[in-house]
């Protein structure tokens, strides 16, 4: 059935690459892979021709092995009632490219979950109408899914712009939050 | 007495309840035509109910003054002026409120037949029942400045219900004619008024401390003074207040709207053209008698008789060469209104009044015949249209025959006796006055059977477009081509009931009984005038001898298509012509008064141009010349050295001054402040 | 009660009097509406002193000072109406400020 | 006041001549400040236990037998509180607002007579007097709501003083239908023309039409007074968490609450005093006890009126500003004006049989109008399908 | 008439819009959950929510550990239905490792996800209530059913709200027959409440006033933003997984699904009260035909239990939307490589901006109480 | 009972004092309303119930809210304006036409023998029903007019409202 589907792709898309993961023999929920470029257009299809209009889930899954950062969507269709169709896109992990085109404009259920695969994963989505953190506050600079996240020691402490929290802000996690720069030369001079 | 009194006290419930029902139907929205109809309908019978409540309990009454019951009221008091209103209750009011209210009933029933596939239904019933609250509130007013309130109110309801039918531009111009010269004669009646209230000093008619106007002293006061044009002051104010008659009765200078009210739906006619309104100004000259019998000495109560006599015999000429089946009858009205004010000028109050309730019933009889004619003959108001419906129109045909022979005076009919208690008061007064009655009760029987003949005997003339058909129809759409059909039952039921009353009303007034009736019960101070039977057996000839011809001419070679000429037409050529553009009156008007208005105007405008104008720019012309000189000897010499020099030292000052005016708020208050101490200071000192 | 008229009257003028000073001195345009309120209440006050003093039966005193009263409040309402009228447009309540109706 | 005076002039012939009067002037203060309060007191308690009863658990009866003591101990928990005052609050208006709160409602209840002839103050405008004092409070809700700076309690004030006002207007209207019957202001007159017949019940204006529709207004109106639930908008912790008292802790939290509570029993009085006949009752009439029978008439209503305060409370849940707003204008203010015309129409209607139908058909048609009209907009029925 | 006056300089009073955040600390957020409100007077202009108060790394911290291990950590997800996240987590992974669950194991899954799908609906309308002001009696009774159900649940797995009770391949302690009998009663019991609920709510006058027309969601918008559960069936989409999926044995039950019109408040009150009556449906057939045998495949083994490599999803309709779980095992088998929770009411919160515009602020709070939210489950 | 006379009018002085010269708006407002509640005092003890009542409801109940309605539409919502200088430039010319008008009014008084010596009238209060029946018998014109004036004023504030309410739809 995914290779009918394929083939259905193929022709709709010119130039998109597809690939089909299998899962594991019990699941039987074999994913397509699709190339970053073509993926919106790819979509775009499956919403228009085949009905799939109902994204239930999207997520974020870190590869450093394959060093690729891939997300993945659950499509449904409410109105054929049909089971998921598991569409995936993978972008290389390094933080500057690590750009996937956002489904948003065409299922805005995704726009929460794309949010928090940016948060947790660092995935900038392009086309996303409002890209900002969602979980963590806004200073916050890591992103704590990622295999090689590596939690600050002095957990329970916030990098607070008052002096002393500062100084030891520098020593301990070499975190410097934009806002509290200006402090930091400050609190030197005193 | 003190049930009268009683009564007197809820007069104003009469007019009340249509004017109620007016209120509610205005509001109603389009759609509900049958809770209009019903609202008005209930009201009207409301009123009639009482006003018969009131007539029947002013019967029982002997002594020679007429029985009078009176309410006054303090309206609006400010200071210690106070404006005060009044309600009466006497055989006249009675007798008219009855009328009014029982005939307007039957109106409104026939009315709910006529305007039924008219879309702006309610509104026209709210109108009615406006007007029915007006009239009844005219009629039961004992204060002048209430039954002009009323009056204006008629007016102004006569000319809504004429123009109904709005777009149409005849219509149109119908409703302004007649409200503008019924304006004409209400402008007498207010200076009449005006001068009732400065020489008596109150509105009140009857008061029952009798100092009411037409009370004994107030009168004695208006006798005794001289006035303009030789006559005393009740002679000129009688005199006023019939020019307010003749406006609104359709007396013979100011009649010419009356015909072309006929614009208005039928029942409109029947119940304001015909019962009410016209009669509302014999009515108030009625109220007003004892100003008028008191002016007898005057030239004015000659000049009243002349006035009815002209126009009885005047639109009895024109009424005879009409087409227009409406036409006819306005006319008619014309006249009999004439003979109602002739037998008033003669002195008849009770004639007159007699005469004015018959001829309410059976002219709106023939009102609302002629429009039970004109709805089954689908809209066709031409009468060489129609013809024969008496095969189509059994019921209609038998209601308009009696109000036929009741208005052309058939022995033993309403109008018969009415118009004979008119022509015997004539007779006594002015022997040429009463001829020409007799000649124009002759025309009316003529007239009549001529509209018989031409309705209802011969064949349905109405198939083939002949010339011109006749007046457009009101918007219905179809008309002519198919046969005449007979009206439902809500129509023809109130012609047979009024057809009744013609009939019988005669009776009331009979001289032959024990003492005319209803003189007794009207003016039992006036004496009757005694019985002669040369006028009797006159009258009766001239009404058969006027039925004889009409069925001569008209009778025997009736007219076979609408283009056939009317045989009259034959006979009388030219004057027949003359008549049926009713004597060019409205063209004489037309070249009269209103080009003069229209010269009066271009007058103004000139003389305004050259004359203001020219002044002006000859002014304007002197100053510059002057100027000039000024410039060319003193400016370059004297005023460019010297003089502008101090001119800013004025303006320097100037501006020091103008400081003073800082715009700000506070100094203003402060420079108040300190000139009110300075005053207060220079107070206490000086004293 | 042995309280005479001229208290009355003293006490009133009083109450004018600074009213009369606020509404010359101070710059906010409220505060001057305040205090023409001051000068409204001192005249009323010496309405119903006089009434109460000089014809207690006659109604009169307290009719006018119902009258008063009522007028006072409503041109009070015209009067705050128009300071925010004039706020809007000038941005600031100071009297000083509001100063084009020049001569 | 005066029949106090007359009562103790005699004993103290002697004494000098300001102290009988003295007297009779503290015995009604301290009436008012030591009954009242106490009612307060115990109407919150019972209010817990009431809306426990509705809730089908218990109220407070950890302290004190049945929870009697409970609103001791909240007294002094309130007392002993941290009184925190917001750092840029204005400190003046902050700590006069809950003062100005209480004096208004302590001032109603001068005009509440208890039995026949013993009223506080018996002021010839009495009902005016207790009106003008009512509008008072709007202050206080502002003051409030301003000096504490924070936009949910500004919110809260706004909010309370349009719904003050918008509320007075009928509230007035429908006490003016009961003057215009009573033809006097005073409270002891309006009771007194309570007493028609023998019997005191049958007097009573409730059972006009005129006037079961005027007690209904008065008592809507009495509820939006003072901010009692459907209409406590000003303090809905849903939404502005406690509206104008959001900031205040301790001792003027509590001098809040008394001030809104003691409102709402004074109008509970008032609207008893107009509608449900103040201290009439079988047996006021008996020499020497019947005062005290009247007393406890009085405030067996009172107590009724609270309840039913409570009752309402406990089940119905919260109307939205612009609806309460629409009630009010829309609704109360016509019914009020029609109801002042039906009384003058009642007065002036000889038998009263015929008048009582008559107001009663009267009211009746207007309400159903009323009703259909205003909730014509937005009510309809739903319907609900199954998937197949 | 007004034109001919002289124009009155429009915008005579120009109001100030305000923002006000309603705050983390807000006795209606049903939880840490802040909205960035902006207000022109009442009225809602600009409404932004802010979450991640109550973030904890729930799928970080499963990463870290077997899959057994995290079956107690879906509990704290959605703290009101802990037994419908137990069931999801245990879906996907048996979808994944391909478990066969006995009869009576599936039976008694179904039991107790439908009583905790009526505990769940019946403590969202009480919250709703009280969000509207009625003093928290809905609530109490509510929650006097609520405690009869806990009850239940604490006498079958040990814990009343944290039960932890379900297994891989079936559940962890079997259902005795006094258990049986327990439910039986409550079940025979609910409907009356649920009649004098709705007799005490439905049409009460001022709850039809302020929830009709309120927060209108419309149906498109609804599938688009994939609102899932009453939200979306409030709204007239025809979506509920068990119908779908027929996971369990759901398929065996016959049940209808309520469908609203308008998808305002009111429906979304009036679809859960629906809902509950159809649970009690399920309820009476899962309890009449509850076959005896084993309630846990006997060759699932725990100790070391491994997960073929692969990756799939697993979801289940609970009370609140669909919650899934996207598993990816890698070799070793013993622990989630990935492991992803989709919470239902995170995402229905995805459309409160658009149902609040135009609204007072009143209305905002009701509004989001009928979106029913659980912010343990929002963050994670 | 002079003492009542004099504690009052202390307050009322106080009240008007308070209301011109304090920086803070709000407080001026609230210790104008001191004043206004002096002046109510006033009336009840000068015997004029219906007016104290009327004073306390028109004024305070409504002049009051109206005035701290207009402080706050004119100063942005939330923080105080910071201090502004109080007095005009010119204000010693305020003072002075005070201080003359208080000197002018006191002299009068004194000057005027008749003012000095009238008794205080007796205990009856006027009953307020007599006032219901002069508002509708010989004072029918001011009460007339009075309506219209409330009227007007009335539909002015709907206009401005309604301007309000259409621009913002």
């Amino acid at each position: 059935m995914i290779e009918q589907l394929r083939e259905t792709i193929a022709q709709a898309v010119p130039g998109v690459t597809l690939e089909i993961i299998q899962s594991t023999p019990a699941a039987q929920q074999p994913a397509l892979l699709v190339d970053r470029d073509h993926a919106f257009a790819t979509a775009k299809f499956l919403k228009e021709n085949q009905q799939l209009d109902f994204c239930s889930c999207v997520t974020g899954v870190d590869y450093p092995k394959l060093g690729q950062i891939e997300v993945v969507y659950h499509l449904y269709s409410v109105a054929k009632k049909t089971g998921p169709v598991v569409l995936k896109v993978r972008a290389p992990r390094e933080l500057e490219q690590c750009r996937v085109p956002s489904l948003t404009p065409l299922w805005r259920g995704c726009e929460f979950q794309e949010r928090e695969a940016y948060d947790l994963f660092g995935v900038k989505f392009d086309g996303h109408p409002d890209l900002r953190r969602i979980l963590m506050w806004d200073e916050f600079t890591d992103h704590p899914m990622r295999k090689d996240y590596v939690p600050p020691k002095d957990y329970e402490w916030e990098p607070t712009p008052h002096d002393d929290t500062l100084t030891r802000a520098v020593e301990v996690a070499g975190i410097i939050p934009p806002s509290a720069r200006e402090e930091l030369e400050k609190a030197k001079k005193k | 007495m003190e049930h009268l009194d009683h009564l007197a006290k809820q007069q104003w419930l009469i007019p009340l309840l249509p004017l109620v029902a007016a209120g509610i139907q205005s509001l109603l929205p389009r759609g509900k035509r049958k809770l209009s109809a019903g609202i008005c309908l209930l009201a009207m019978g409301g009123a009639c109910a009482l006003a018969l409540r009131a007539f029947f309990a002013t019967l029982g009454h002997h002594g020679d003054e007429p029985v009078r019951a009176v309410w006054n009221f303090t309206w609006f008091a400010f200071g210690n002026t106070s404006l005060d209103m009044g309600f009466i209750l006497d055989p006249l009011t009675a007798g008219m409120a009855a009328m009014v209210s029982f005939v307007g009933f039957w109106i409104f029933v026939n009315a709910t037949g006529y305007m039924h596939d008219d879309e702006n239904f309610t509104r026209f019933f709210c109108f009615l029942s406006l007007f029915a609250a007006a009239m009844l509130g005219m009629v039961i007013s004992n204060n002048l400045l209430l039954m002009f309130m009323c009056w204006e109110l008629v007016g102004l309801c006569s000319y809504l219900l004429i123009g109904f039918w709005y777009f149409k531009p005849s219509a149109a111009a119908a409703m302004k004619k007649a409200f503008i010269t019924t304006r004409v004669g209400d402008v007498g009646f207010f200076i009449g008024i005006l001068l009732l209230y400065w020489k008596t000093g109150t509105l009140n008619l009857y008061t029952p401390d009798g100092t009411g106007a037409l009370q004994q002293e107030a009168i004695a006061k208006l006798i005794t003074e001289p006035y303009f044009w030789g006559l005393t002051v009740a002679g000129f104010i009688a005199l006023m207040l019939f020019i307010g008659a003749m406006g609104k009765s359709a007396q013979f200078p100011l009649h010419v709207w009356l015909p072309d009210a006929m614009e208005g739906p039928t029942p409109v006619s029947a119940l304001i053209h015909a019962a009410t309104m016209v009669a509302a100004g014999v009515f108030m000259v009625g109220r007003m008698f004892p100003v008028f019998t008191a002016s007898s000495a005057d030239w004015v109560m000659d000049f009243v008789m002349w006035v009815g006599c002209i126009t009885a015999v005047f639109s009895a000429t024109i009424a005879v060469a009409q087409f227009d089946i409406k036409r006819v009858l306005a006319y008619s009205t014309c006249s009999q209104l004439g003979f109602m004010v002739m037998a008033l000028g003669a002195g008849g109050l009770s004639a007159g009044q007699f005469h004015l309730l018959t001829h309410a019933f059976f002219k709106a009889l023939l009102f609302l015949g002629s429009g039970c004619v004109i709805i089954g003959t689908h809209h066709e108001q031409d009468m060489r249209k129609m013809g024969g419906l008496k095969k189509y129109m059994p019921i209609t045909f038998w209601c308009y025959f009696i109000g036929y022979l009741a208005l052309s005076g058939f022995p033993l009919t309403a109008g018969f006796f009415s118009k004979d208690e008119v022509l015997l008061q004539t007779f006594y007064k002015n022997k040429l006055v009463w001829g020409l009655a007799t000649f124009a009760a002759f025309l009316t029987a003529f007239y009549m059977t001529r509209q018989m003949y031409m309705v209802f005997a011969g064949m349905w003339r109405g198939g083939d477009h002949g010339r011109g058909h006749g007046h457009d129809d009101h918007g219905h759409g179809h008309h002519g081509g198919h046969e005449p059909h007979e009206v439902p039952w809500n129509m023809w039921l109130p012609i047979a009931v009024l057809s009744v009353f013609a009939l019988l009303m005669g009776w009331l007034g009979t001289p032959w009984l024990k003492g005319n009736l209803f003189h007794h019960y009207v003016a039992p101070h006036e004496e009757a005038p005694h019985h002669s039977n040369l006028v009797l057996w006159l009258s009766i000839g001239v009404g058969l001898i006027g039925i004889f011809l009409g069925w001569l001419i008209y009778g025997r070679n009736t007219m076979v298509r609408a283009t056939d000429a009317d045989p009259l037409q034959a006979k009388l050529g030219g004057l027949f012509t003359a008549l049926n553009r009713k004597w060019y009156v409205d063209e004489i008007y037309e070249a009269t008064i209103i080009r003069l208005t229209m010269a009066c105007g271009t007058l103004f405008r000139v003389f305004d141009k050259l004359v203001i104008d020219g002044v002006l720019h000859a002014i304007a012309g002197l100053t510059k010349a002057l100027s000039q000189v000024c410039r060319w000897i003193g400016d370059e010499l004297l005023i460019n050295g010297g003089f502008d020099a101090s001119c800013e030292g004025v303006r320097g000052s100037g501006s020091l001054l103008s400081k003073l005016q800082s715009g700000k708020v506070q100094n203003y208050f402060a420079f108040l402040s300190v000139g009110t101490i300075i005053l207060v200071v220079v107070y206490f000192f000086k004293q | 009660m042995t309280i005479p008229l001229g208290h009355y009257l003293i006490l009133a003028g009083i109450i004018f009097a600074i009213g009369l000073a606020g509404a010359l001195t101070r710059k906010n345009a409220i505060i001057v509406l305040i205090a023409i309120e001051l000068m409204f209440n001192a005249a009323i006050l010496n309405l119903i002193a006089f009434w109460h003093y000089k014809q207690f039966a006659a109604l009169t005193g307290q009719m006018f000072a119902i009258f008063a009263i009522s007028i006072a409040a409503a041109e009070s309402a015209i009067g705050l109406a128009l300071v925010i009228a004039i706020y809007r447009h000038y941005k600031s309540v100071d009297v000083d400020d509001i100063k084009s109706l020049k001569g | 006041m005066e029949t106090i005076y007359q009562l103790i002039a005699g004993w103290f012939a002697g004494k000098p001549e300001w102290l009988p009067l003295a007297i009779a002037i503290a015995v009604p203060i301290l009436f008012i400040v030591g009954v009242y309060p106490a009612i307060f007191a115990y109407t919150t308690l019972v209010e817990r236990k009431a809306l426990g009863r509705v809730q089908n658990r218990y109220g407070p009866n950890r302290v004190g037998r049945w929870g009697i003591l409970q609103p001791l101990a909240d007294g002094l928990k309130l007392l002993t509180k941290e009184d925190i005052v917001p750092r840029d609050a204005d400190k003046f208006t902050h700590f006069l607002a809950p003062v100005i709160a209480v004096i208004p409602s302590v001032l109603l209840f001068a005009i509440v007579p208890i039995a026949p002839g013993l009223v506080p103050v018996n002021l010839n405008i009495g009902i005016l007097f207790a009106f003008a004092i009512s509008t008072a409070s709007v202050l206080a809700l502002f003051m409030g709501g301003w000096a504490s700076r924070n936009k949910f309690s500004l919110l809260g004030a706004m909010r309370a003083v349009a719904q003050v006002v918008s509320y007075e207007v009928p509230m007035v209207l429908a006490a003016v239908a009961v003057v215009m019957a009573a033809g006097s202001l005073s409270t002891l007159d309006i009771v007194k023309a309570q007493t028609r017949g023998g019997l005191e019940i049958a007097g009573w204006f409730v059972f006009q039409p005129w006037g079961f529709v005027g007690f209904v207004l008065f008592a809507i109106g009495a509820m939006a007074e003072s901010a009692r639930t459907p209409f406590d908008i000003p303090e809905a912790e849903s939404e502005i968490i406690a509206g104008y008292h959001t900031e205040y802790s301790g001792f003027k939290f509590a001098l809040f609450q008394l001030g809104e509570y003691l409102a709402a029993i004074a109008m509970a009085g008032i609207t008893v005093t107009m509608f449900l006949g103040g201290y009439l009752g079988p047996g006021i009439h008996i020499p020497y006890i019947g005062g005290f029978i009247a007393a406890f008439w009085f405030f067996l209503k009172l107590g009724c009126m609270i309840l039913l305060n409570i009752w309402i409370r406990g089940t119905w849940p919260r109307v939205r500003v612009d609806q309460l707003m629409g009630f009010a204008w829309k609704v109360l203010l016509p019914m009020s004006i029609l109801n002042i015309a039906v009384v003058g129409l009642w007065h002036f209607m000889g038998n009263k049989v015929l008048a009582w139908g008559v107001t009663a058909a009267i009211l009746g048609l207007a309400f159903v109008i009323l009703a259909k009209i205003s909730a014509a907009g937005n009510i309809e029925k739903r319907t609900y399908r199954y998937a197949n | 008439m007004i034109q001919q006056i002289s124009p009155i300089p429009t915008g005579m009073i120009e109001t100030q819009t305000i923002e006000v955040s309603i705050g983390p600390q807000h006795p209606s957020t049903h939880g840490v959950f802040r909205m960035d409100a902006v207000l022109d007077g009442e009225t809602v202009v600009g409404l932004k929510p802010v979450m991640g108060y109550l973030h904890r790394n729930h799928e970080q911290l499963a990463e870290r550990m077997t899959w057994l291990a995290s079956i107690p950590y879906t509990d704290r997800l959605d703290y009101f239905n802990s037994m419908t996240n137990n069931w999801a987590l245990c879906l996907s992974v048996e979808k994944l490792a391909g478990i066969k669950v006995p009869e009576r194991a599936e039976y008694i899954r179904v039991i107790v996800s439908e009583l905790t799908r009526i505990l769940n609906h019946s403590c969202v309308i009480g919250f709703m209530l009280q969000d509207l002001g009625a003093w928290g009696t809905p609530l109490l009774y509510a929650f006097r059913e609520r405690e009869k159900i806990l009850d239940l649940f604490e006498s079958l797995s040990g814990a009343r709200m944290m039960c932890n009770y379900m297994r891989f391949g079936g559940v962890r302690v079997d259902m005795t027959d006094a258990m049986v009998a327990q439910a039986k009663d409550i079940v025979a019991k609910f409907p009356r409440f649920l009649d004098e609920f709705e007799q005490l709510l439905s049409n009460n006058e001022v709850l039809l006033a302020r929830c009709q027309k309120v927060g209108i969601l419309p149906k498109e918008l609804a599938i688009n933003a994939s609102i899932s559960g009453p939200m979306a069936r409030a709204s007239g989409v025809d979506y509920d997984i068990r119908k779908v999926d027929k996971y369990g044995v759901y398929g065996r039950f016959d049940f209808r699904v309520p469908l609203g019109e308008v998808g305002d408040v009111y429906d979304r009150y009036y679809i859960r009260v629906l809902e509950m009556r159809e649970s009690i449906k399920i309820l009476n057939q899962a309890l009449r035909d509850l076959p005896a045998g084993a309630f846990v495949a006997p060759e699932v083994k725990l100790r070391n239990f491994k997960i073929p490599p692969g990756d799939g999803y697993g979801r289940v309709e609970a009370p609140k939307g669909e919650l899934g779980f996207y598993l990816v095992s890698d070799e070793g088998g013993k622990m989630p490589y990935r492991y992803h929770c989709r919470p239902p009411s995170f995402i229905n919160l995805t459309t409160l901006e658009d149902m609040c515009l135009g609204h007072k602020v009143a209305d905002v709070v009701i509004i989001l109480g009928s979106v029913d939210i659980v912010l343990g489950e929002v963050d994670r | 009972m002079d003492y009542a006379f004099w504690t009052i009018s202390g307050i009322t002085v106080l009240g008007a004092l308070l209301a011109v010269t304090l920086r803070n708006l709000v407080h001026c407002v609230l210790s104008l309303i001191l004043f206004f509640l002096g002046i109510a005092a006033h009336y009840f003890l000068l015997r004029a119930d219906f007016i104290g009542a009327v004073q306390i409801l028109i004024y305070i109940g409504a002049v009051a809210v109206l005035i701290l309605f207009a402080i706050m539409l004119t100063r942005n919502v939330t923080g105080e304006a910071g201090p502004q200088e109080v007095v005009g430039v010119k204000w010693w010319i305020g003072s002075l036409c005070a201080a003359l008008t208080a000197g002018l009014i006191s002299f009068a008084v004194r000057a005027d023998s008749v003012a000095e010596t009238l008794s205080p009238g007796p205990k009856a209060t006027v009953a307020v029903a007599d006032i219901g029946k002069g508002f509708v018998g010989n004072w029918i014109v001011p009460f007339e007019a009075m309506a219209v004036l409330l009227t007007a004023a009335l539909i002015g504030a709907v206009v401005i409202a309604l301007e309000e309410v259409r621009n913002r739809r």
